[in-house]
């Protein structure tokens, strides 16, 4: 299985596995490890769903210390998440299974595991306090329950996705966590640039959402099961034929949703959310989602190139991008955004490693990031709530004004700039180790790569967090005119960030009491096997610790550099950037879209009319194409046609041919009507006196209704003179050929081939004894196929009616007063305004 | 000149054509002719007087009759199956046979039906032909750019 | 108790015998008249639903039933067939018909009224139920014309220039497509000697390649025109916006619906070597149409205009489940088929559900126009809910039935090893996705941009108009949550579908018989019943 | 040959009627839709069996002496697709009236006889998408231009503006 040589023991090793039987085959499956059974799982979820409504229904705007009531649900969640800690710890994970749609392999399996405890610790614990922080934000906006319901919605789809075991269910909470992330970041939906945001999010990870349902329908077929944990131990998976298309469409799932390169130009553009909602999707839970299925598939997928080349390549460029992007951005919150798409890139890169340095970077990194991100966020809402603004250039000397606050964000800072001994260093320090690893394992393209990626970026995001908090919080001037304080943040709007960066700042110093009840099993998800971790915030002058010094320094250099470095990205060309190829990809298609149904639509009816019989024709000359013409005995059951027949059929034709080279209306109806009698006669000839007479009683009263119409009726302009009418009329001429063809293939064929008798014998044998009449036509008609004929009165009584209405309806001179009317009581209503286009900041 | 004559037409021929009609419809069941046949002539019997008189009035004369037409016609039919579900089927045919001066006559639902088609066909043609005949008499909205191209 | 068997003629019999019957008054007072004619109507509408609503319980539990329409024996009468497909069909009917009926009630207007607009629903359920329930070829263009008549007439009433335009082409373009029904009739007779659908597919198993081709071919063609797949779906977006928005909804849950009916009944049953054979073509008229009609959508500038070509889309979906649906696959033979008929329902579901809210937004606002509407969320905040997620339940978005379908269809491809098509049905998934998004966002978000003109009533907010989406979306919703059931009586709808030995057997055991003569031995027992 | 003669006689009704259909002008698309029915006629009663004059009348001595049904079947005319003819040509005509109303009520409404395609470039509803330029060949339609801009409101008259519309 995997390669994993003793390591030189610095800040990870390894224990033997705990189960003696899990050494060789995959302990993560049921067999091997005990499972516990029962629905505390699904009680869970449907404790954070049945919050949702309720605690909307509550109208929480009217109380005012509704943070705590509506920080409870999620709370007891993450309460009992915890006491899970030391089962989980053991190898006994929660199991629970409940049909939905079984037959196509969507249940919903809900299983927690290390990795699905660490990650919904994760979700709800900084959901608690993002909960309590609304109440906060929102206070005394009436819209305030409705962000409940959505914040609520979302937090348990988000654990729902991790909790589960299923791939579709997986894909269902994947969803659910796109549609409310959607509407959340349009939370405010006058704004267009959060309906924009939104719209674009919802997109970007919508068209990865299908390729990733595509993929994993692909994986679970290929599989033979859906069940997650039965995947990963379905042998041979990797190796499958189908496996590379079906990885790489799980790929685009995973890079879309968590904003990688070139994805990542959604992520920005989300901030227009409100800003709880920013911080709990960026920093704990949903960009997370793509990272949290990579690293669940990792077990069964982690030893192919694909997966190892892609993750790297996309990881480190994601990392570079996003860290050097950050400091462009005077928009606190887009700043962070940035930030956290190179945290992205670094959790993607560490996840195309196999080394136990690389779990523990990953998950350590997840937590930090989590916990510093968080608090980032929250206070740059708090300072738009304070300030009106969030804008750097704005800003300048907050850490007067608002000292508590002043004093979270540095602590957050230092976490995020991986200065020790907070949680980012340790981060910091694990993933520059396993860079190091492929170095010293000679392998130094990879090496090299990942290392130095890591270096510039941990660089690059020094200067962007230095930059924030000097800007906002320590300079004396802001740039541009300054924002006046509002109002001072209450304690309880602060404490949320303030014990979020607390646990970040000082978990590293806990870290040997946390690592092996929290992380280690999260790492042994990853490894599929147990792992137990050493690691240490101290470990003597490295070639990592010199790094992370140098980082410290060099990103000082860059914050000193940020208004040239600043200039220097704001001169790139637009036409780089994934947002404006984005762009002109959605455009390209509205154009496309447009051409293409102007030229479908916008046809007149002969083309519409003339496609829909030529497919007709099509189909009966490929049917024929099919048949050999030797096998045509039937032709001649009849004997020559006689005279008076030829004479008709040459009648006939002549009063077509008449029909169509008429110059006025009354001779065109009047050859129809010749053409009509000669069908007539036809049917007299053959043995339907029925038919003849009412063919010829229809004909009469139909060329009365033509002429009635047509009487009156004004005249075609002659719109045919003029241009092309060559072309036009040879396409017409074939479509007739065409037709011709089909008209004479349709009737012949009832002669190339008959596969059993006429029902019609039985007609002429039984109308006279069981219908009681002579004239079979009409006992079919009345008694036998009665009820076509009534259907056929129908249509008759119907058609009178419709005539009648449309004689009826309104006429044109009252039609034409009511839309004045209408337009006069409309009056300013009729000149809509055109849409401005606003800028919305939150 | 020519409306005395077409008066003299309709006074004549309409009835004729009416009972014809009547004939056909009678004898549909056993030789050429039956409920849509007969229908069709009794319309253009009708339309004869239009022609004749004019849809003002056609529609004074049959006027009461013409509007429920289709109502009845569909309603005949509709009941004339619908007996037929008193022996389990629908459509099913019940007769009533009778002799009558020595002749076997009969009477069943499917004639009741054949009448029905008959009131449908004289009710459909008739709206179209009145309707549009009262529209023809009256002179078009605006024929101010009435094109002359034949 | 078991009903006797004429009961399958009553969801044809009802609305005819109230539509004829409220002809009668055709010389009452005009308001009088149109009176007695809701009442009629809403009664029929109810009636039709109690009946079908008996009819798919029966047939759930006693199986497919058959009745020979005045007992004469099958081959030569006309016969009236239903399974749990039919069932299904004439239950969703009534529902979306009965479901409107409170819409029309409160927004038709008068003069339309008078013209004739609810005689006129209960005959297009009937020409509907008619289509469904019939086992006879014949009889089915028949119904046909009368479902297509009455469809002429609603979209034509009230006589606007753009209903006139739009009415125009849907009646020349649909009469080709009846012409080739009727030619498909023709032929069938000509070459197989009977219109009996149980003896046609007895027989078609034995015609040579080119004639099950050619009958084929029409059928397709007629039934495709009717669906509104590719090359014949001009007629729908040229007319679907410009009838009154009632009209629309329930066009689209009806008109299209019943050529893709026809579509799973014939081909299944008639043709089981084709569906394979022809399965390339199947697909390619599937994305195809899938693509247009999205594609269409993008380029449409008001609300009714946009789902009209949505309805094209979503067609192809169901055409694509046809194509898969003989392909042998871990699933099974016919899963393709259950779940086209599971997205049939949904499409239903969802499509009269959207149309409904878009139309009382169009109502209310006096335009449908996309850039001249805006920000009602605030304002109906009910009505805006209810399209959200019917929105999302067409963009196939779970938990709604969308994604049931989405995800069936998408598997059962996979597994049949048809992956172009498999990929395009996704690729379609994002841009109608895309498309709802559009349509959502400028009809509820954003700054509002004109407000509703003077002394119009808001149907959007009247509990009359929201109840029908409500009850739409819960459906839809109840499918995505509880979709074992569904799932289970689809299987049930598609395995009788495909199930032509069942067929035959149910119309006449004695049609069974490899019969290239006459099936005359098979005497009526009609002489003896009929003798009164 | 006689079938032969029916086909080729089918083929040529159905090439001229839809030469006509595809022209311009309502009163042509009315007679090819004429011819058209005529043509399906036609070839539905090519489907039976064709007998030369002998009417599908039976009565009971006629079936005794016959004997068998197929002795019948040999003498007298298919009835059934005459059946299907009769109910064929009636529901035709309904359409076809159905059509021309249609036309005539357009012709009330609009004052202009265009064919749908071009008629819709002017009305503009039935086809947002078509040519406006035809708008200003048509000065003489100028009073009814109030309706015909009411329906215009509807659509969009700038296609560029709505793609830009459709954007946001």
């Amino acid at each position: 299985m995997l390669q994993r040589a003793p390591s030189k023991g610095l800040s990870a090793s390894f224990a033997l596995p705990k189960f003696s039987s899990s050494a060789h085959s995959p302990p993560l499956t049921e067999n091997t490890s005990q499972t516990r059974k029962n629905t505390v799982l699904a009680l869970c979820l449907t404790v954070l769903f049945v919050s949702a409504p309720l605690l909307w229904l509550l109208k929480p705007h009217r109380s005012f210390s509704f943070g705590w009531w509506a920080a409870l649900p999620a709370a007891a969640v993450t309460l009992w998440q915890t006491l899970q800690l030391i089962p989980v710890g053991q190898g006994i994970f929660w199991v629970e299974r409940y049909g939905w749609a079984p037959t196509l392999g969507l249940e919903l399996a809900l299983r927690l595991d290390g990795l699905a405890l660490f990650f919904g610790l994760i979700i709800t614990g900084v959901g608690t306090c993002i909960a309590f922080y609304t109440a906060h934000y929102f206070a005394g906006d009436p819209r305030q329950g409705f962000f409940y319901l959505l914040l609520y919605a979302f937090m348990a789809s988000m654990l729902g996705l991790v909790w589960s075991d299923n791939l579709l269910a997986l894909f269902v909470f994947w969803e659910g966590t796109s549609l409310t992330s959607y509407l959340l970041i349009a939370f405010k939906s006058e704004y267009k640039a959060a309906v924009d945001g939104a719209r674009r999010a919802l997109i970007v990870t919508t068209a990865g959402g299908l390729a990733l349902l595509a993929g994993l329908v692909l994986l679970g077929l290929e599989a033979g099961t859906f069940s997650i944990s039965g995947l990963l131990a379905t042998p041979g998976i990797a190796t499958a034929a189908v496996t590379p298309i079906a990885l790489t469409l799980i790929f685009l799932g995973a890079f879309t949703k968590s904003a990688q390169f070139p994805f990542q130009f959604w992520l920005p553009g989300a901030m227009a959310a409100p800003t709880p909602a920013s911080a709990y999707l960026h920093s704990a839970t949903m960009v997370k989602a793509g990272i949290f299925l990579l690293a669940r598939l990792h077990p069964a997928f982690s030893e192919l190139p694909l997966w190892f080349w892609t993750l790297l390549l996309t990881g480190s460029f994601t990392m570079l991008l996003g860290s050097l992007s950050a400091i462009r951005y005077t928009d606190m919150k887009a700043l962070l955004a940035y930030a956290t798409v190179a945290v992205l890139g670094m959790l993607v890169l560490l996840l195309a490693f196999d080394s136990t340095y690389a779990y523990a970077a990953f998950v350590v990194t997840v937590i930090a990031h989590a916990l510093y991100k968080a608090p980032l966020f929250l206070s740059a809402g708090i300072v738009d709530h304070a300030m009106g603004t969030r804008d750097l250039r704005k800003l300048a000397g907050l850490g007067r004004s608002l000292p508590l606050l002043a004093a979270t964000v540095a602590l957050a800072a230092l976490s995020m700039a991986g200065v020790p001994p907070t949680l980012g260093y340790l981060a910091k320090e694990l993933l520059l180790e396993s860079g190091m690893k492929p170095l010293e394992q000679g392998q130094w393209l990879v090496g090299s790569l990942a290392y130095g990626a890591a270096t510039l970026s941990a660089l690059f995001m020094v200067g962007a967090i230095l930059t924030l908090l000097w800007e906002a919080f320590f300079r004396r001037h802001p740039e541009e005119e300054g924002a006046r304080l509002h109002h001072l943040p209450s304690f309880g709007f602060v404490a949320p960030a303030l014990l979020l960066t607390l646990l970040g700042a000082l978990g590293a110093l806990a870290v040997d009491s946390v690592q092996n009840l929290l992380f280690a099993p999260a790492v042994a998800a990853l490894a599929g096997e147990p792992v137990e971790l050493h690691l240490k915030l101290w470990h003597g002058f490295t070639p990592v610790f010199l790094t992370s010094l140098a980082i410290l320094g060099l990103g000082t250099a860059v914050f000193l550099a940020r208004s040239p470095l600043r200039r220097l990205l704001n001169s790139l060309p637009a036409q780089l950037t994934s947002l404006f190829v984005y762009d002109q990809l959605v455009n390209a298609l509205y154009r496309f879209a447009y051409r293409i149904t102007t030229w479908i639509q916008g046809s007149p009816m002969a083309p519409q009319i003339s496609v829909t019989l030529l497919s007709a024709a099509l189909l009966v000359a490929y049917a024929f194409t099919h048949s050999s013409l030797a096998s045509l005995p039937l032709l001649d059951s009849l004997e020559m046609p006689s005279l008076t027949e030829w004479l008709l059929c040459v009648l006939a034709l002549f009063g077509a041919l008449a029909t169509i080279r008429a110059r006025s209306r009354l001779s065109a109806i009047i050859a129809l009507g010749v053409v009509g009698l000669t069908v007539t006669l036809f049917f007299l000839v053959f043995g339907a006196p029925d038919l003849a007479l009412t063919q010829l009683l229809i004909e009469v009263l139909g060329i009365i209704l033509l002429v009635l119409v047509f009487f009156r009726v004004r005249p075609d302009p002659d719109l045919d003179s003029g241009q092309g009418t060559s072309w036009r009329t040879i396409s017409k001429l074939g479509m007739a050929a065409a037709m011709g063809f089909f008209g004479f293939a349709v009737v012949l064929i009832n002669h190339i081939s008959q596969v059993g008798e006429s029902i019609s014998p039985y007609f002429l044998e039984n109308s006279y004894s069981i219908g009681r009449g002579s004239n079979v036509v009409n006992v079919i008609l009345v008694d036998i196929r009665g009820y076509d004929t009534l259907g056929e009165i129908t249509v008759l009584a119907l058609a009178a009616l419709g005539g009648y209405a449309l004689l009826r309806s309104p006429q044109l001179p009252l039609l034409r007063r009511r839309i004045q009317m209408a337009r006069r009581q409309n009056g300013a209503a009729d000149q809509p305004t055109p849409p401005k286009t606003e800028t919305g900041h939150d | 000149m020519t409306e005395i004559y077409l008066r003299l037409v309709d006074r004549i021929l309409t009835p004729i054509l009416l009972l014809i009609a009547i004939f056909l419809f009678l004898r549909g069941h056993d030789l050429p002719g039956g409920g849509f046949i007969a229908g069709l002539v009794a319309a253009a019997a009708i339309e004869l007087t239009i022609l004749a008189l004019g849809s003002a009035a056609t529609r004074d004369r049959y006027g009461p009759w013409l509007a429920p037409l289709l109502g009845i016609g569909l309603m005949v039919a509709v009941t004339a199956a619908l007996i037929g579900m008193a022996g389990g089927g629908f459509f099913l045919g019940r007769w009533i046979q009778f002799e009558v001066a020595g002749e076997t006559l009969k009477l069943g639902t499917p004639q009741l039906f054949d009448l029905g088609v008959m009131l449908v066909v004289v009710g459909m043609a008739v709206t179209y032909l009145l309707r549009l005949s009262e529209a023809a008499e009256t002179p078009p909205p605006s024929t101010k750019h009435r094109e002359t191209r034949p | 108790m078991t009903p006797h068997p004429t009961v399958l003629i009553l969801p044809v019999a009802l609305p005819l015998f109230l539509g004829a019957f409220s002809l009668l008054f055709q010389s009452m007072a005009p308001d009088r008249r149109v009176a007695l004619q809701r009442i009629l109507a809403g009664l029929g509408l109810f009636a039709n639903m109690a009946v079908a609503g008996f009819l798919l319980f029966w047939v759930l539990q006693r199986g497919p039933q058959a009745f020979q329409l005045g007992l004469w024996p099958a081959p030569f009468g006309i016969t009236v067939y239903l399974d749990t497909l039919t069932a299904l069909m004439l239950a969703m009917v009534g529902l979306l018909s009965l479901l409107i009926y409170p819409f029309a009630l409160e927004t038709i207007d008068p003069e339309r009224a008078r013209l004739g607009f609810f005689p006129m629903l209960l005959f297009l359920l009937m020409g509907a139920n008619g289509a469904f329930i019939t086992g006879d070829l014949f009889n089915l263009y028949v119904f046909y014309e009368v479902l297509l008549m009455a469809s002429f007439v609603l979209l034509t009433l009230g006589g606007t220039p753009s209903q006139i335009n739009g009415g125009i082409r849907y009646v020349v373009l649909n009469l080709m497509g009846s012409m080739m029904l009727l030619l498909g009739a023709g032929i069938t007779y000509g070459t197989l000697g009977t219109l009996n659908m149980a003896h046609i597919a007895v027989r078609m198993a034995e015609a040579p390649y080119t004639v099950q081709a050619v009958i084929a071919g029409l059928l397709l063609v007629a039934f495709g025109a009717k669906a509104a797949a590719f090359p014949a779906f001009f007629w729908l977006p040229s007319s679907y916006h410009t009838p009154h928005p009632v009209v629309t909804a329930l066009f689209s849950g009806v008109l299209t619906k019943v050529g893709v009916y026809s579509l799973f009944r014939v081909f299944p049953l008639f043709f089981p070597t084709l569906l394979a054979t022809w399965q390339p073509l199947l697909l390619t008229v599937a994305g195809l149409t899938m693509v247009i009609g999205v594609l269409g959508a993008f380029a449409q500038p008001t609300i009714r205009r946009l789902l009209s070509f949505h309805i094209i889309s979503q067609i192809g979906y169901m055409l694509m489940g046809l194509g898969v649906a003989l392909s042998p696959s871990t699933y099974g033979v016919g899963f393709g088929l259950a779940l086209a008929i599971l997205f049939l329902i949904h499409n239903q579901l969802v499509k009269t559900a959207l149309l409904l809210g878009g139309g009382a937004v169009e109502l209310e606002m006096g335009t449908g126009k996309l850039s001249e509407l805006g920000g009602l969320v605030h304002s109906r905040p009910l009505q805006a809910t209810l399209f959200l997620v019917a929105a999302f339940a067409l963009a196939g978005f779970p938990p709604t039935s969308g994604f049931i379908g989405k995800l069936g269809l998408l598997e059962v491809t996979f597994a049949a090893g048809q992956w172009p098509i498999a990929a395009v049905s996704v690729f379609v998934s994002l841009l109608t996705t895309m498309s709802m998004i559009r349509l959502w966002q400028s009809i509820f978000w954003g700054k509002p941009r004109l407000s509703p003109p003077p002394g119009v009533r808001a149907p959007g907010r009247a509990l009359w108009t929201t109840t029908p989406s409500a009850i739409l979306v819960a459906l839809s919703l109840a499918i995505g949550v509880a979709a074992q059931p569904m799932l289970t009586l689809v299987q049930t709808a598609a395995s009788q579908a495909i199930d032509r030995a069942g067929y035959v057997r149910t119309v006449n055991p004695e049609l069974t018989e490899q019969d290239r003569s006459l099936p005359l031995g098979i005497q009526s027992q009609r002489s003896e019943k009929a003798g009164g | 040959m006689t079938a032969l003669m029916l086909a080729l006689l089918v083929g040529l009704l159905f090439a001229c009627g839809t030469y006509l259909v595809l022209q311009r002008g309502q009163i042509k698309l009315v007679l090819g839709l004429g011819l058209f029915t005529h043509a399906i006629n036609l070839a539905l009663f090519g489907t039976g069996r064709l007998t030369r004059g002998a009417p599908p009348l039976v009565d009971g001595e006629t079936v005794k002496a016959a004997g068998s049904a197929a002795a019948l079947f040999a003498r007298y005319a298919d009835p059934l697709p005459q059946a299907l003819i009769l109910t064929a040509i009636v529901i035709s005509f309904g359409m076809t009236a159905f059509i021309v109303m249609l036309i005539f009520r357009r012709d009330a409404l609009t004052g202009s006889d265009l064919l749908p395609g071009e008629l819709a470039a002017v009305v503009n509803t039935a086809d947002p998408f078509a040519k406006f330029t035809l708008r200003m060949q048509l000065p003489e339609a100028a009073d009814d231009y109030d309706l015909l801009q009411y329906e215009l409101d509807e659509v969009y008259d700038y296609p560029e503006r709505e793609v830009e519309n459709a954007r946001e």
